[in-house]
């Protein structure tokens, strides 16, 4: 039987398709202002792709920060539990997630069926969400693709003296006015974020395997600086976007739940 | 954290850092400045304190020794404790229970590593301890959580009443690692007979506390070896703090952080009296011969820190003064409050001041109780900013008599204490003529504010209110 | 003799040409990525503007974020300085300016000559600055230049609870979606702003008459929410966004004629 | 459950607080849980806990207040500033905590800028940190204090059987409470956390013999009433004072309850009684000093722990909220360490920090609080 996820994040918006486990069709899409109409438009452009309709859905479940207010979806699951249940479906061995997104930064410890056991967000001030990097990106005007890349070249990396993003923003801009090379801030900034993460992954007291998800999960820069603050390899997930996996997780939520597993 | 990081003990690598640094100007000029190159960070501090001559050399000593003493107490079958800067070491020495103190041991981090605390500070809040809590203790208070310090004995402070976030780093410590607390309590008004009991008995009961928790009793002989010690230094304090007041200045700016470190620290250790000797000469000398302790030798500027300094990147506050002929009159910590000190004197204000009298124990307890409430913090931020004897009086006092040309305050996010007041005290001290700057950075942790941006801002305010010169 | 003066500030960079009967020519540029490139376009512009050269005008001072990197300046002054001298030159008895710019907030005291008495900074977080405005407005799809009327048409009063810049924006949205009126939220995240400002202003104490300059001072809703949450009368220039370059312009016209006020401040020069 | 009870808790300036002015008698403000707020009423005085409710800015809290404080006391100047305590003939700040004690100099300079917002009677009363002999001693002597100067103030003179008789009414509604707390903690219970606030922060703004009689009606109505309430998840919230019936509303949702709480508003205002052979100003120093539930009261740790654990069991607890307002290390800090030792006694928890005020945006806050409750879901189905 078909099912779907979808994942309404404050930045981007997911929507996910699956068929006896296995992924059918994924879509990424920038939120829009309404999540009604992200998460339509996310799940209608899957659909259309896939060449189904809702009908052909089984059962879909709703998450992220929208999930509320999706029309389409039969129940509405925390990002936290769906992330726990996608990274589990894309590292197997994973018993402890980090899920960055727009908006806040979580860290999870999840048992062998991806059933979250204990967890910790941060959402203090803006400093340390993805939000962050997007606004750093923006004012080093690189794409926000090629910031980890970017950081990877630096030699003598900057350290960034202000926790707030917008305040942070000015003192890039100083560094850049004062020619520092764009790679060091980059890397600067990888690892002010990378720092910020450290602090809630070691207060949940992290278990192996380790695996980033989310979208900032892509930005290679962080991860690496993360791995070095943590003292362990990261799992690289490869069997999908890692920014999808809290869409994955509903889609599998949305399998139990089909399956009459009631809970 | 790093889990580099975990693998030495930290203190013990400050002390041979310091231990290092101490013996740097043993050999030739040209040892000394190919030395400097394999200590790229440090180098700073070291020149700045090492350039103030022998006091420096000797200072760098005391430091040395501070650590020794602590780190190696339990192999000598003494004992330590965990206690803050506000706190007179006198009665621990006395005792055998050697200080660590948080807040110092901070800066001395702060002046050895690149990295500074930054790791520490953050490891605290990993253990669940709050990020916005007062970053002097935090940085090292985090090393001695995640078990990288030396052995710790038990946990003291004086802060309750005074500031909450200090007390409350002390009473997380204890909880955290277990270990023995007590907590002398201070009340609101200063001077209050009610206070002053208050005080004598808590003060019996942290010698009951430390005779419990060690299994020694006081030695009277010893503690009146230790309290004549330290009033003979609070007598050279007093001069130095006399000498600060000649224009232009003789003292050099490094004296200041000297001048309430040793306090703080070696308060009641023979090696502190030295050190004091020391500065003192150095301090007459220049007088004497009308030189300022500025290394451009022309005072354009007076500045009073009615709070702390900002310890970060390697004395660079300093270093900044220094450069531009502003002489650093000292901040609220620098001062003294005994009965001998010229601020006192000036302002009659011997009821909030100490004094010693060593007849007999009652008397030495009384001397003690009345010291360690008089303290630098504990004594002006305990009740209301604009109450007699409290912050606002001090700060003008002071501000007046070393005729100051502004005033600055610098601190930490974390203090919940000036934070709640300093817009008004700033009202207060500019309507009585002072120019009075707010410094937004945080002394221990240069990732809230980087010195640069901060130097701007104070840059700008020196300009834009013509105060150079 | 014509002077100009050059205001390179984080979102754009304004510079000014005088002489001694006022305003010549100005210009105004959204910032490039260098200070310089900033400095140099706008300043063509108003050269152009003005149809003259730059080896006409005897002096310039730059001011703005990037006033250390105008490499054609003669001399650099801070912006708090140029926005109190501007500021008393367009409204002569202003005592207090408030001026909101991009990434910061200051409130600053004057005298009658312009010369700044006491000032203060917002703190260490970026509520109650222009950027604030910037960040919803792209949120929102509104252009910075409508935020004002659109938050004059508001009939009901509602409050942001978030001081975040960033959550802002999350508590913004998720208002919209509650249906609430467009009009309603901006005037409510002009309160916002205003309220961070005047509280920073009143914590100097202000002495009246109170005039807002900067860019943010363009936007009429944050002019009136400024206004009531001053809660007293508050005082229109004709070029807020220019002010500082003007104030600036003004001290180039003292350093050509070598008055006192530029002895000083080649004397207070700081060691950089 | 009896609405007046929710309107209490909702207005500042009550029904009872209006009609007790009305009759020309005075109401006296104060900050914290360590005041014995019996003197007053002996006094013939309406004892009045502060609080930040209803504050939607900070305009006035900001200018006095520096940026790192605690948002509690910023909002309580706020609301003094804009006249919402008017009603209100004095006040007494406590150096309860820093923030708060921080109130003393700010609400008196706003008083010196705003005209008439500053009540006639000012008080600040010490409170020491920690409990000993001599501390008990000096803690006597400053309700001594505190005693002659609304005496002098007011006018009036507090004797001590007019003080005894007040200590006993006091007593009954803390007994009445206890009553009430077990009630609550029932496998069904008969009201929501939401509204047991509303019953207790009532109380602290209430005359304490119109608000006992009211109590007996709630309790005899809930001993009667079998209570539809089950099946949810049940929570204890603890940590920095809130005045917020919404917090706990929010907290609640359709699938909790809290039915314990370790709030200085909430049931710290009636544990521990005063000893009523005692000499009145000595027992009363003594149930305010060696109480030890607030983390100001330094090195109190593992008492506190071993009480919410004890809590924890009675109340067949499945969770603990604990939640601290930016700033307060206080309990943000203690937080910490519940964390690491309910966890480890097999008490999930969940730490949130947040700002104090209108709960306007609620999203990242619900998103935590329903992720918690979908893993404690997860424990009950495994288990
Ligand atoms: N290609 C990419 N490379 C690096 N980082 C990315 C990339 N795409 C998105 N990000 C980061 O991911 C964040 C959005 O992550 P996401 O999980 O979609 O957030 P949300 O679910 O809250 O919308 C962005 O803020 C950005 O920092
Ligand atoms: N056309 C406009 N209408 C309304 N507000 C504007 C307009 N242009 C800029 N602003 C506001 O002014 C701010 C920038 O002001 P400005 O003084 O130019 O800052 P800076 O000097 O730091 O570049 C922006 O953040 C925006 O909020
Ligand atoms: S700086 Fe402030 S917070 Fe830190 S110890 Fe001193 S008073 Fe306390
Ligand atoms: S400091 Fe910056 S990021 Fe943090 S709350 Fe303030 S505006 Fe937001
Ligand atoms: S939390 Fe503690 S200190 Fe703060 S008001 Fe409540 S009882 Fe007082």
């Amino acid at each position: 039987m078909m099912v779907a996820g979808c994942d309404v994040g404050s930045l981007t918006s997911k929507a996910v398709i699956m068929k006896d486990g296995k992924m059918v069709e994924s879509v990424i899409i920038k939120s829009k202002a309404r999540p009604g109409d992200s998460a339509d438009a996310a799940m209608g452009q899957a659909l259309s792709k896939t060449g189904l309709s809702m009908q052909d859905i089984g059962f879909c479940v709703g998450t992220g920060y929208g999930r509320d207010r999706i029309s389409f979806v039969q129940e509405a699951v925390t990002e936290i539990a769906c992330h726990g249940k996608g990274a589990q479906w894309l590292v197997p061995s994973a018993r402890t997630v980090i899920d960055i997104g727009g908006q806040d930064c979580k860290a999870m410890r999840i048992d062998e069926q991806g059933n979250m056991i204990k967890f910790t967000a941060n959402d203090k001030c803006a400093s340390g969400t993805g939000r962050f990097l997007e606004v750093m990106a923006k004012v080093l005007h690189v794409e926000l693709g090629d910031l980890g890349a970017l950081s990877a070249l630096s030699k003598n990396a900057i350290t960034l003296a202000s926790a707030c993003t917008v305040w942070a923003q000015a003192d890039v801009i100083q560094y850049l006015n004062s020619g520092v090379p764009v790679a060091d801030i980059a890397a600067g900034i990888n690892s002010a974020m990378a720092s910020r993460m450290s602090i809630i992954v070691n207060n949940i007291g992290f278990e192996r395997d380790v695996v980033m998800t989310g979208g900032v999960a892509k930005n290679a820069g962080v991860v690496s600086a993360l791995e070095k603050l943590l003292g362990l390899r990261i799992k690289r997930v490869t069997r999908a976007d890692p920014q999808l996996a809290g869409a994955i997780g509903a889609a599998l939520i949305a399998m139990e739940k089909a399956q009459g597993g009631k809970s | 954290m790093r889990p580099e990081l975990k693998e030495y003990k930290f203190d013990s690598m400050l002390w041979t850092t310091f231990a290092a640094a101490a013996k740097l100007r043993n050999g030739s000029e040209k040892e000394f400045r190919t030395m400097l190159k394999y200590i790229p960070y440090f180098n700073g501090t070291v020149t700045a304190v090492l350039d103030a001559g022998e006091p420096g050399q000797l200072f760098l000593e005391c430091i040395t020794k501070y650590f020794e003493n602590y780190i190696t107490a339990r192999d000598r079958g003494f004992h330590n404790a965990i206690t803050t800067f506000c706190f007179s070491p006198g009665i621990l020495y006395a005792m055998d229970v050697y200080p660590i103190c948080l807040e110092v041991v901070s800066v001395a981090q702060t002046f050895a590593y690149k990295r500074g605390t930054a790791e520490f500070l953050d490891y605290c809040n990993e253990v669940g301890y709050t990020e916005t809590s007062c970053s002097s203790q935090r940085g090292t208070l985090g090393a001695f959580l995640a078990g990288l310090g030396a052995e710790v004995d038990m946990v003291l402070t004086d802060t309750p009443g005074v500031c909450d976030t200090n007390a409350n780093a002390f009473a997380f410590a204890a909880a955290y690692l277990k270990k023995p607390f007590f907590s002398l309590d201070m009340p609101p008004v200063l001077v209050d007979p009610r206070t002053d009991k208050y005080h004598n008995s808590d003060f019996k009961a942290l010698i009951a506390f430390i005779e419990k928790n060690t299994g020694r009793k006081l030695d009277i002989d010893k503690l009146r070896v230790v309290l004549r010690e330290i009033e003979k230094q609070e007598e050279i304090v007093a001069e130095l703090e006399d000498l600060a007041r000649i224009v232009p200045n003789p003292l050099p700016v490094t004296f200041n952080m000297m001048l309430y470190a040793t306090r703080f620290l070696f308060s009641g250790m023979k090696e502190c009296t030295v050190v004091l000797e020391s500065m003192l000469k150095v301090a007459s000398d220049n007088a004497s011969r009308g030189i300022s302790g500025l290394t451009g030798g022309v005072e354009k500027m007076r500045a009073f820190f009615c709070y702390i300094d900002h310890y970060t990147n390697g004395l660079r506050l300093w270093d900044f003064l220094d450069r531009n002929g502003i002489c650093y009159q000292g901040n609220i910590l620098s001062r003294s409050w005994a009965k001998t000190a010229p601020h006192v004197k000036e302002y009659r204000t011997e009821a909030s001041a100490y004094s010693f009298d060593m007849k007999d124990l009652d008397s030495m307890i009384r001397t003690m109780a009345d010291h360690n409430s008089r303290m630098p913090m504990i004594k002006s931020i305990r009740g209301p900013y604009d109450a007699p004897d409290m912050w606002l009086q001090d700060t003008l006092s002071l501000a007046k008599m070393y005729s100051a040309d502004c005033i600055i305050y610098n601190g930490t996010p974390g203090c919940r204490n000036t934070w709640g007041m300093v817009k008004l005290l700033a009202r207060d001290t500019e309507q009585a003529g002072f120019p009075t700057f707010i410094m937004y950075g945080d002394a221990f942790d240069d990732r809230v504010e980087s010195w640069e941006a901060s130097q701007d801002r104070l840059e700008e305010f020196l300009r834009v209110r013509r105060l150079l010169p | 003799m014509i002077v100009a003066g050059c205001d390179v500030g984080s979102l754009t960079a304004k510079a000014v040409i005088i002489d001694e009967n006022g305003i010549v020519a100005s210009a105004m540029a959204l910032a490039k990525r260098s200070p310089e490139e900033s400095a140099r376009a706008v300043m063509d512009q108003a050269l152009n503007n003005a149809g003259v050269a730059m080896t006409d005008i005897s002096w310039c001072v730059g001011t703005g974020y990037g006033r250390k990197h105008i490499s054609f300046v003669n001399s650099v002054e801070s912006e708090i300085a140029c926005h109190g001298r501007g500021a008393v030159w367009q409204a002569p008895t202003a005592r207090t300016v408030i001026d909101i710019g991009g990434p910061d907030c200051k409130a600053i005291k004057v005298d009658a000559s312009g010369a700044v008495a006491r000032f203060i900074y917002n703190d260490k977080c970026a509520s109650g600055t222009g950027r604030f405005l910037e960040v919803i407005a792209e949120a929102l799809e509104i252009k910075l230049d409508d935020l004002g009327d659109i938050s004059l048409k508001s009939a009901k009063k509602i409050t942001l609870s978030n001081q975040c810049v960033v959550f802002a924006e999350t508590e913004i949205i998720s208002l919209v979606n509650d249906g609430a009126e467009i009009s309603d939220i901006i005037r409510a995240l002009h309160h916002a702003v205003a309220n961070r400002a005047a509280a920073l202003a009143k914590s100097i104490t202000i002495e009246k008459d109170i005039v807002m300059t900067g860019g943010v001072a363009r936007n009429a809703g944050m002019f009136e929410a400024l206004k009531s949450a001053l809660g007293t009368d508050l005082l229109r220039v004709d070029n807020p966004q220019i002010n500082g370059a003007i104030g600036a312009a003004l001290m180039a016209m003292d350093a050509a004629r070598g008055t006192p006020a530029t002895e000083h401040r080649k004397e207070g020069a700081l060691v950089e | 459950m009896n609405t007046v009870f929710m309107e209490a808790a909702i207005s500042l300036n009550n029904d009872y607080v209006r009609e007790w002015k009305q009759a020309g008698k005075k109401v006296v403000g104060y900050t914290c849980s360590y005041v014995p707020d019996e003197l007053l009423y002996a006094a013939g005085i309406l004892p009045y806990r502060i609080r930040g409710f209803g504050a939607t800015e900070a305009t006035i809290g900001d200018t006095y207040f520096g940026p790192f404080i605690c948002s509690l006391p910023k909002a309580m100047l706020q609301l003094a500033g804009e006249g919402k305590f008017d009603f209100l003939d004095g006040a007494i700040i406590t150096p309860g905590c820093d923030s708060m004690r921080r109130l003393d100099e700010c609400w008196r300079k706003a008083g010196g800028d705003i005209t008439g917002v500053l009540p006639k009677f000012f008080f600040h009363f010490g409170v020491p940190h920690k409990f000993a002999d001599y501390t008990v001693k000096w803690f006597i002597d400053e309700i001594l204090r505190l005693k002659v100067a609304v005496e002098g103030h007011f006018g009036v003179s507090i004797n001590e059987d007019k003080l005894r008789e007040t200590i006993q009414l006091f007593n009954k509604s803390r007994d009445l409470l206890e009553q009430f707390d077990r009630l609550r903690i029932a496998d069904k219970p008969a009201i929501t956390g939401t509204e047991a606030l509303a019953v207790i922060l009532a109380g602290t703004t209430m005359p304490r013999d119109v608000y006992v009689e009211l109590l007996e009606g709630l309790i005899g109505n809930m001993q009667k009433s079998k209570g539809e309430m089950q099946g949810k998840v049940r929570l204890m919230l603890v940590g920095s004072a809130s005045d917020d019936v919404n917090l706990i509303r929010l907290i609640e949702g359709e699938r909790a309850i809290v039915v314990a709480d370790n709030l200085c508003f909430g049931s710290r205002f009636h544990v521990d009684r005063v000893d009523e052979m005692d000499e009145p100003i000595q027992a009363l120093a003594m149930r305010y000093l060696a109480k030890n539930e607030c983390p100001r009261m330094y090195g109190e740790y593992a008492g506190r722990l071993k009480m919410l654990t004890d809590k924890a069991e009675k109340a067949k607890i499945d969770g603990v909220i604990l939640q601290n307002i930016r700033f307060c290390d206080l309990h943000g800090s203690e937080n910490g360490l519940f964390e690491r030792d309910l966890e480890e006694a097999g008490i999930p928890c969940l730490k949130i920090e947040r700002e104090y005020g209108p709960l306007v945006e609620t999203g990242r806050l619900k998103m935590r609080v329903d992720a918690f409750l979908e893993r404690i879901g997860q424990r009950r189905k495994t288990a």
